[in-house]
């Protein structure tokens, strides 16, 4: 077990753990394990996996091929079909999560496995201690904050969680899995909503442990990350391993090879050149309120002209939400003014907007952008289903005929992989449930596009996908409204950026003036004198 | 990107066998049943057994009383037709996401107005029945707009207060039967309806009216609206995903009323039935026992069901006929009403849990999965 | 040699009223005419027209009996389509030669019990008793007339004798069901907090709260016979709370099952309407050997054992002691008043009338 | 003298429906739901009166709490291990109920419909200023307080609202779901249970073939009343049983129904029932995943 009163990793370097690659004996054996869903989905073929002790091990792979998957049966969370796993050498029984954690094995999942309603502290002693004895909240906070304090990852006990933005869920999620005092830790996909900041502070808090012993897998679809924090990485690729190989000396293009089989890693497209135009989203003093009825979006304006992506950059939880939901018709608009294509939009809903010419993927798919239960047919028209070119003669009938057309062309354009029409979305892999999404709002034709994080969580292969879409319909002469907490991303296809800090708009930069680091202290608040301009 | 691009044609292919998983998830569903009924009647035959009755008897009056002869299947008919309704008011709801037991008041709310109506306005025959029926469904609606404006705008849960309205409707209608709406010649009911506004039975000697008509047409109605129109659509988007409703540009309180007024409508037709479509009192009784329980019945023919109108049907005819089955289980075998309900429960519950037979599936299937397993990790190492 | 069916009302058996004394008729004619018995329970009003027509049409049946006054419309009707089927209808009437109505003087029997109540009151200091009914249907009103006249001629007799002005006041509630013992119980608690020395229970199911409530009230004061009081009704209930109900009211719809299987049985059937009054025997104040009668068939059935029958038989006896000796006397007194038709008492099957018996019976 | 009365109703009235909705709050908190109260109160009121009349009042309290806690179990089963519908599973709970009661009965006691209570076999009354009151009343408030420090100071509270909301989150938390639920479903019978006992060796003394007359679905609505915090299923219960008792003693005055007809004062207990919850209660969200099965994969 690590010694946490030892004093936080920084000088990690010197003790540079080794790999079962570079001749560590294997503390952690998966063996030939298998696991058959119950809907016949093989997602996992004889798959091994060897991990040293204190070795950080990264899993790469596509959107569904496995990682996931392989992990979960680790935790124990889903029984596997067959295989066994060896932990020190000797076979342990993983049934349950209880029994994971009893064996030292703890993970922090990557939809977050936070009960909404408890604060932080709850959700954190949440199925430890004597089940009749009254939970020792006072130990607990004193223990937590100590933690805190060590790791740098800092969040409040005391607010329920589904108030807090999804950042700091991430945050609690790890600390929890910390608290543990876990043998071996599993990250799956812990940064995808950290800042550069937070996701560094993370990497030194994952360093520190390995250095005293405990054993790491990380699962993440960032190379950078992969090459900055790995000691080894393991490659699936439908549910069976390509390969492994020691990080030392490997490149992006080494790794996204053996994930996609393919030897380039995809770039963005071409962006062309347009003349300055017309205004196609004019925002004006806004303020918004948030869940909790303070200003979650601050006097914000600023205006989109056609053919160009504006990015929102910022920290999750500094009101991108708020201010994408408010221009989206779902929240209403506190004070200010906003016109879309000179008509304002104040105190219309989401039906009135799309006719207005406006399209919106949401933040959160899952919640809002489809319906998990229906299928891709049914998903395809979400939104557009009242239009009268979905209808038959008999008044209000839906021509299924003409929706089957529709969605398969869409399927189609948007190359979205799905057994059939009829498949549930909730079996298509988060890449293709987004491109679908993406596809939908795109073949509203409208004249701007709310795109909310709209790569989070997908693999190198859909991310491109969709970013190219963007990039696309920017070149089509569209307006994009982007907001993304991947700083890369934003870089990547921005022609203007915003940055938002408590609600605020700090400064917006056009693309000459574009700075990673100056971008990444204005997400922190740090507002430096030169962005006025 | 994903290497491989979508094939049009096997993209059909692949719908067609989605469509083929689709039918025997079907059929499954059906041998759920099958194995339901089954363990339900076995269950009986137990109890029967001990309890001294000649159970073989008993199944053979069951079958007899259910679909034995034209009258019987008529009867089995004519019993179903309310539960389809009352059964849709459940299924509908819960389909959109509501827990609406509030069928049973609005059904007599429903049979209220039927008499009110078919007793007084007199019209040539066919209007007489619409406007009944009419009337009926306006009252029904009505009594359910309460419970969905409740929910809206103050968030009162539907259970509390369907279950409160229930209530308020049987109390009501206690009143209204003796004081308001009272026959003074035969005052344990209510006036009759006049003739023009009655159903008269379609097989002389069985039960069965045009009503079942009306209730198959409101079934495969709200068939149409759940899979056919964007109002399902968006219902069915309210049932399963309320936070993608708004997003779709739908309103939700108008989901929520549109649900509660639609069943609604059929509870308060369901109550005309009792009144203008079954022979031969054609009034409401002042103990309301001619409407008594259908409510409640509606929610395990909705459950049996599986909360589709088609499947509302069949369950409803399933009941029906567990009802008018009982009436010969009980001349021929002398088997007491209250057995009928062991069975009814005992099938019900069966039902409840259909991963009983899955877990047994898998169970026999999960040794083939093994040595599949087995087998293609041993071909992996040959090839190698 | 001899076939009978019963269609019961939606209560079914076990209504502690007309439905299980019909059964009691329809088991004495199995056993003294060797009948064969057939019963059919109705899960909803909706189910008499089939259930009759189902016997009918098995044509194996001499008198098909349907029990409650709800079940007169589809008897008239499958009495038209089966000319040739005998039936008997309790409770209603069925103008049709083939049916065989037979109604019951429930205010003549309540009228009896009604004397017994006040007086039972009167003498012991008291000037309120009650009657807690079921859903207000025709017949209960008929009941709850019956019971205030007697109330009222009682209290007449009272003053007469003791050259007095007493009054009695009668506390009435329709509880809205015939199932829900608790609702009888709290609604018999109310009158008992207001006074009422003896509570009449009309009310089925419903009832069975009633005499819970009278006992524990006299148990709360010590008592092991009452004051207070219950009376039963339909059957001679005397034992369901022994030492607690004074008297029942009984209505003998067993001898109307068993009357009409003997006639059709000895060709003497006729259609038309027979009523059972007190002077014919149809309803009746209970007696000692009626409950007896009870307890010798629940013990040879073997649902009783003699010692049960023994203590409850005591109870029984106790209460009837416990209640004044004029109350018996003047029960009686008017017992041979209705018999001779002296006097008469009033009937109400509708609002209008039991509205206007009430005022004019009204001793308040 | 009525007042008095008004109040022993109101509170005798209340145990039934609080015991069944504190029992119903745990479960719905853990994640199972069980529409079919009313059917255990039913067999729990019968099996009751077998076990008092073969070793006292006791006796018969506990057999009805263990056929309670073996229906909630039976419910467990195919809420939690077989996944199945509890809602279906409720409702068919409730028809056999009555079957098997019914029947039960006739085969026990040799006549049809019901049953007394011999004096000696049924719970003694407490005497208090008030009157003659139940023991059961002060189990009643001593049962809401267990479950409230149990789901409010407990570790075992935190993990049966953690299944209640978030079942994954639960599990990966460690905490063993089917465990909680299945406690939580087996509570929720068990304190049915005990309330069918009090109706039928309490209460009511008697045993008939409907005893809790639809107070199986007025726990139900108690429990959306009472938010799930079982103080406040004391309160509905004993807003619910006055209002109740208020109706039925006020519909037996003459002077009062001849102004409001006495269907429409019984009418009460369902009016204010509503109101309360519409002006005071409002908008409740239950556990978001109450009444779903959870399934690992
Ligand atoms: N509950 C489930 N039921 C059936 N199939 C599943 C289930 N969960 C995952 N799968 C399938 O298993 C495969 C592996 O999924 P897994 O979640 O492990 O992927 P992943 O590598 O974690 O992907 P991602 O990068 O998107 O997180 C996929 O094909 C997926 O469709
Ligand atoms: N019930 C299910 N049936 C079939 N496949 C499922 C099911 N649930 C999940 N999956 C599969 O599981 C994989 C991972 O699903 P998961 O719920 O972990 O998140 P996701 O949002 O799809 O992943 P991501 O967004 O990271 O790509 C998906 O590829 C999906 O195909
Ligand atoms: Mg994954
Ligand atoms: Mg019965």
């Amino acid at each position: 077990m690590p010694d946490r009163s030892a004093p936080p990793a920084g000088a990690a370097g010197q003790y540079k753990p080794v790999s079962v690659l570079a001749g560590a004996p294997p503390w952690l054996e998966m063996r030939g394990i298998t696991k058959v869903y119950p809907n016949g989905t093989r997602a996992l073929e004889n798959v091994d996996l060897r991990v040293a002790k204190g070795e950080i091990h990264g899993l790469l792979g596509e959107n569904g091929a496995g990682k996931s998957t392989l992990m979960k049966i680790l935790s124990g969370i889903l029984p596997f079909t067959s295989g066994r796993i060896l932990l020190g050498g000797r076979e342990v029984s993983l049934r349950s999560t209880h029994d994971a954690l009893a064996h030292g094995i703890g993970m922090v999942h990557q939809h977050f496995s936070l009960v909404p309603t408890f604060n932080a502290l709850d959700n954190i002693i949440l199925g430890r201690g004597a089940s009749l004895a009254s939970p020792d909240r006072a130990a607990a906070r004193k223990r937590i904050q100590r933690l805190m304090e060590e790791t740098g990852l800092h969040a409040p006990l005391d607010i329920p969680i589904e108030q807090l933005p999804v950042g700091t869920q991430q945050r609690i999620e790890i600390l929890k899995t910390l608290d543990r005092n876990v043998d071996l830790l599993i990250l799956d996909e812990p940064t995808a909503v950290l800042t550069p900041q937070e996701t560094d502070q993370l990497f030194e808090v994952l360093n520190g442990l390995a250095a005293r012993g405990t054993t790491i897998i990380l699962i993440t679809h960032k190379l950078r990350e992969v090459l900055a924090l790995t000691n080894a990485v393991t490659v699936l690729r439908s549910g069976r391993v390509v390969g492994s190989r020691l990080t030392e000396g490997a490149t992006a293009q080494d790794l996204a090879r053996m994930m996609v089989g393919t030897e380039r890693l995809p770039e963005v497209k071409e962006r062309r050149q347009h003349e300055k135009t017309e205004p196609v989203l004019r925002v004006a003093g806004l303020t918004v309120k948030g869940d909790g009825g303070q200003d979650a979006v601050k006097n914000v304006s600023f205006e989109i002209n056609a053919g160009e992506i504006f990015a929102i950059a910022g920290v999750t939880g500094n009101g991108q939400s708020e201010l994408i939901e408010a221009l989206s018709g779902l929240r209403p608009i506190a004070n200010g003014r906003a016109y879309l294509l000179g008509h304002s939009i104040n105190g219309k809903g989401p039906r009135e907007l799309y006719r207005m010419g406006l399209a919106h993927v949401p933040e959160d798919r899952h919640r809002l952008g489809m319906v998990a239960q229906f299928s891709v047919l049914e998903n395809s028209i979400l939104g557009v289903h009242h239009e009268p070119r979905f209808r038959r003669g008999l008044p209000g009938t839906l021509h299924w005929g003409k929706v089957r057309r529709y969605a398969r062309d869409l399927v189609h354009r948007f190359q979205v992989v799905t057994p059939s029409l009829a498949t549930p979305m909730r079996s298509l892999s988060g890449g293709n449930q987004q491109k679908l999404v993406v596809g939908r709002e795109l073949a509203k034709s409208p004249s701007l596009i709310i795109a909310g994080q709209p790569t989070r969580g997908l693999d190198v292969g859909a991310t491109a996908a969709i970013r190219d879409l963007l990039v696309d319909i920017r070149n089509e002469g569209k307006a994009v409204l982007l907001v993304s907490a991947d700083l890369d991303e934003v870089l990547a296809l921005a022609d203007r950026v915003a940055v938002m800090y408590e609600g605020e708009i700090l400064a917006i930069l056009e693309r000459h003036e574009f700075d990673r680091e100056r971008i990444g202290l204005l997400m922190g608040g740090v507002h430096d004198g030169s962005a006025a301009g | 990107m994903d290497p491989r691009p979508v094939e049009q044609r096997e993209l059909e292919a692949l719908s067609r066998r989605e469509r083929q998983r689709q039918l025997r998830g079907t059929f499954a569903g059906l041998a759920e049943i099958v194995v339901a009924l089954v363990i339900g009647l076995f269950v009986g035959a137990l109890v029967m057994d001990g309890a001294g009755y000649d159970w073989k008897l008993a199944y053979e009056g069951l079958l007899i009383g259910a679909f034995g002869d034209q009258w019987a299947i008529a009867d089995t008919l004519a019993s179903a037709t309310p539960l389809i309704l009352t059964g849709l008011v459940f299924g509908l709801s819960a389909r959109a996401g509501y827990f609406n037991i509030g069928a049973q008041g609005q059904m007599i709310v429903g049979a209220l107005a039927a008499v009110a109506v078919g007793a007084h306005v007199s019209a040539p025959p066919v209007m007489a029945v619409t406007l009944t029926f009419l009337a009926a469904a306006l009252a029904g609606a009505l009594w359910a707009l309460p419970a969905a404006l409740l929910k809206a705008t103050r968030g009162v849960h539907e259970v509390i207060s369907t279950i409160m309205f229930n209530w308020i409707a049987h109390y009501t209608a206690l009143y209204m039967v003796f004081n308001v709406l009272n026959d003074p010649r035969s005052a344990e009911r209510t006036v009759r309806v006049l003739p023009e506004a009655r159903l008269g039975a379609i097989i002389p000697g069985a039960d069965m009216t045009a009503a079942i008509f009306v209730a198959v047409g409101v079934a495969l109605f709200m068939y149409w609206l759940l899979w056919h129109s964007p109002w399902g659509y968006e219902m069915r988007i309210a049932g399963l995903n309320p936070s993608a409703l708004r997003y779709a540009g739908a309103s939700p309180l108008w989901s929520v009323n549109l649900t509660f007024i639609l069943a609604g409508i059929a509870a308060g037709i369901a109550g005309a039935t009792q009144i203008i479509g079954r022979p031969p009192t054609y009034a409401l009784y002042g103990d309301l026992s001619n409407v008594r329980n259908l409510g409640f019945d509606g929610i395990a023919v909705a459950l049996i069901g599986r909360n589709h109108p088609l499947g509302i049907i069949l369950a409803a005819i399933f009941i029906g006929a567990m009802g008018a089955g009982s009436r010969m289980m009980q001349i021929m075998a002398g088997v007491p009403l209250d057995m009928v309900r062991i069975v009814h429960g005992t099938v019900i519950i069966a039902l409840a849990a259909p991963e009983v037979w899955s877990l047994l599936g898998k169970f026999l299937s999960r040794g083939r999965a093994r040595r599949e397993a087995a087998s293609t990790a041993h071909s992996k190492t040959v090839q190698r | 040699q001899g076939s009978l069916a019963i269609v019961y009302d939606v209560g079914g058996r076990g209504d502690l009223s007309f439905n299980d004394m019909a059964a009691l008729g329809g088991e004495r004619a199995v056993r003294e005419l060797g009948v064969r018995l057939t019963e059919v329970e109705s899960a909803s009003t909706a189910d008499f027209l089939p259930n009759l027509r189902a016997l009918a049409r098995s044509r194996q049946h001499d008198v098909i009996v349907g029990v409650g006054f709800l079940i007169q419309d589809a008897m008239a009707q499958v009495a038209e389509e089966f000319p040739n089927q005998k039936f008997a209808l309790i409770d209603g009437f069925v103008d049709a030669p083939n049916v065989m109505s037979i109604s019951f003087a429930d205010h003549e029997g309540s009228a009896l019990v009604g004397a017994l109540a006040a007086i039972t009151a009167l003498e012991n200091g008291g000037d309120t008793v009650g009657i807690v009914l079921g859903i207000e249907i025709p017949i209960l009103l008929r009941f709850e007339v019956g019971y205030r006249a007697g109330v009222r001629w009682a209290v007449d007799r009272y003053n007469e004798i003791h050259g007095t002005n007493k009054q009695v006041r009668v506390l009435y509630t329709y509880t809205g069901a015939f199932d829900d013992p608790a609702r009888g119980k709290t609604a018999a608690e109310a009158m008992l907090g207001q006074g009422a020395t003896v509570v009449y229970q009309v009310a089925g199911g419903t009832g069975l709260g009633v005499f819970e409530a009278v006992e524990s009230a006299a148990r709360g004061q010590g008592k092991v016979v009452g004051p207070p009081f219950a009376i039963g009704v339909d059957s001679a209930q005397d034992y369901i709370s022994p030492g607690f109900i004074a008297v029942s009211m009984v209505k003998r719809v067993d001898n109307g099952v068993f009357e009409a299987i003997k006639r059709a049985l000895d060709g003497t059937f006729q259609g038309g309407a027979v009523t059972l009054k007190l002077a014919e025997g149809g309803v009746a104040a209970s007696s000692v050997e009626m409950v007896e009668l009870f307890f010798d068939e629940a013990v040879a059935a073997g649902a009783k054992t003699p010692e049960e029958k023994a203590v409850a038989m005591a109870g029984v006896r106790a209460a009837r002691e416990a209640v004044p000796q004029l109350a018996w006397d003047l029960l009686n007194e008017l017992d041979s008043l209705i018999r001779s038709g002296e006097y008469v008492v009033p009937e109400a099957l509708d609002r209008d009338t039991a509205e206007y018996w009430r005022s004019v019976l009204s001793t308040y | 003298m009525l007042v008095q009365s008004l109040i022993l109703a109101a509170i005798h009235a209340m145990v039934p429906l609080t015991v069944t909705a504190t029992g119903e709050i745990l479960s719905e908190r853990a994640g199972v739901v069980n529409i079919g109260l009313e059917g255990i109160l039913l067999i729990s009121a019968f099996t009751a009166v077998i076990g008092a009349e073969a070793g006292g009042p006791l006796a018969g309290l506990m057999v009805g709490l263990l056929t309670g806690a073996l229906l909630g179990l039976i419910h467990g089963i195919i809420a939690v291990y077989f996944r199945g519908d509890q809602t279906v599973s409720g409702v068919g709970l409730n028809i056999l109920a009555l079957g098997v009661v019914a029947i039960g009965i006739v085969d026990r006691w040799g006549a049809a419909g019901f049953h007394r209570v011999d004096r000696a076999f049924r719970v003694q009354p407490l005497s208090t200023p008030l009157g003659a009151m139940s023991p059961m009343v002060i189990v009643t408030i001593l049962l809401a307080a267990l479950t409230w420090y149990l789901l409010q100071h407990t570790n075992l509270g935190l993990k049966i609202q953690a299944c209640g909301e978030n079942p994954a989150a639960a599990d990966a938390a460690g905490v063993r779901v089917e465990r909680v639920r299945m406690f939580g479903a087996i509570y929720a019978g068990a304190l049915t249970g005990l309330a069918g006992a009090y109706l039928s060796v309490d209460w009511l003394a008697t045993i008939t073939e409907n005893l809790p007359a639809g107070r199986g679905f007025i726990a139900l609505a108690t429990v959306v009343f009472s938010r799930l915090n079982p103080w406040l299923a004391v309160v509905g219960g004993l807003i619910f049983g006055f209002f109740d008792a208020l109706g039925l003693i006020a519909s037996t005055s003459q002077e009062l129904t001849r102004i409001i007809p006495y269907q429409f004062i019984q009418m009460m207990p369902y009016v204010v029932t509503l109101l309360v919850v519409a002006g005071v209660i409002g908008r409740f969200r239950s556990p978001s995943a109450s009444g779903q099965a959870y399934r690992r994969e």
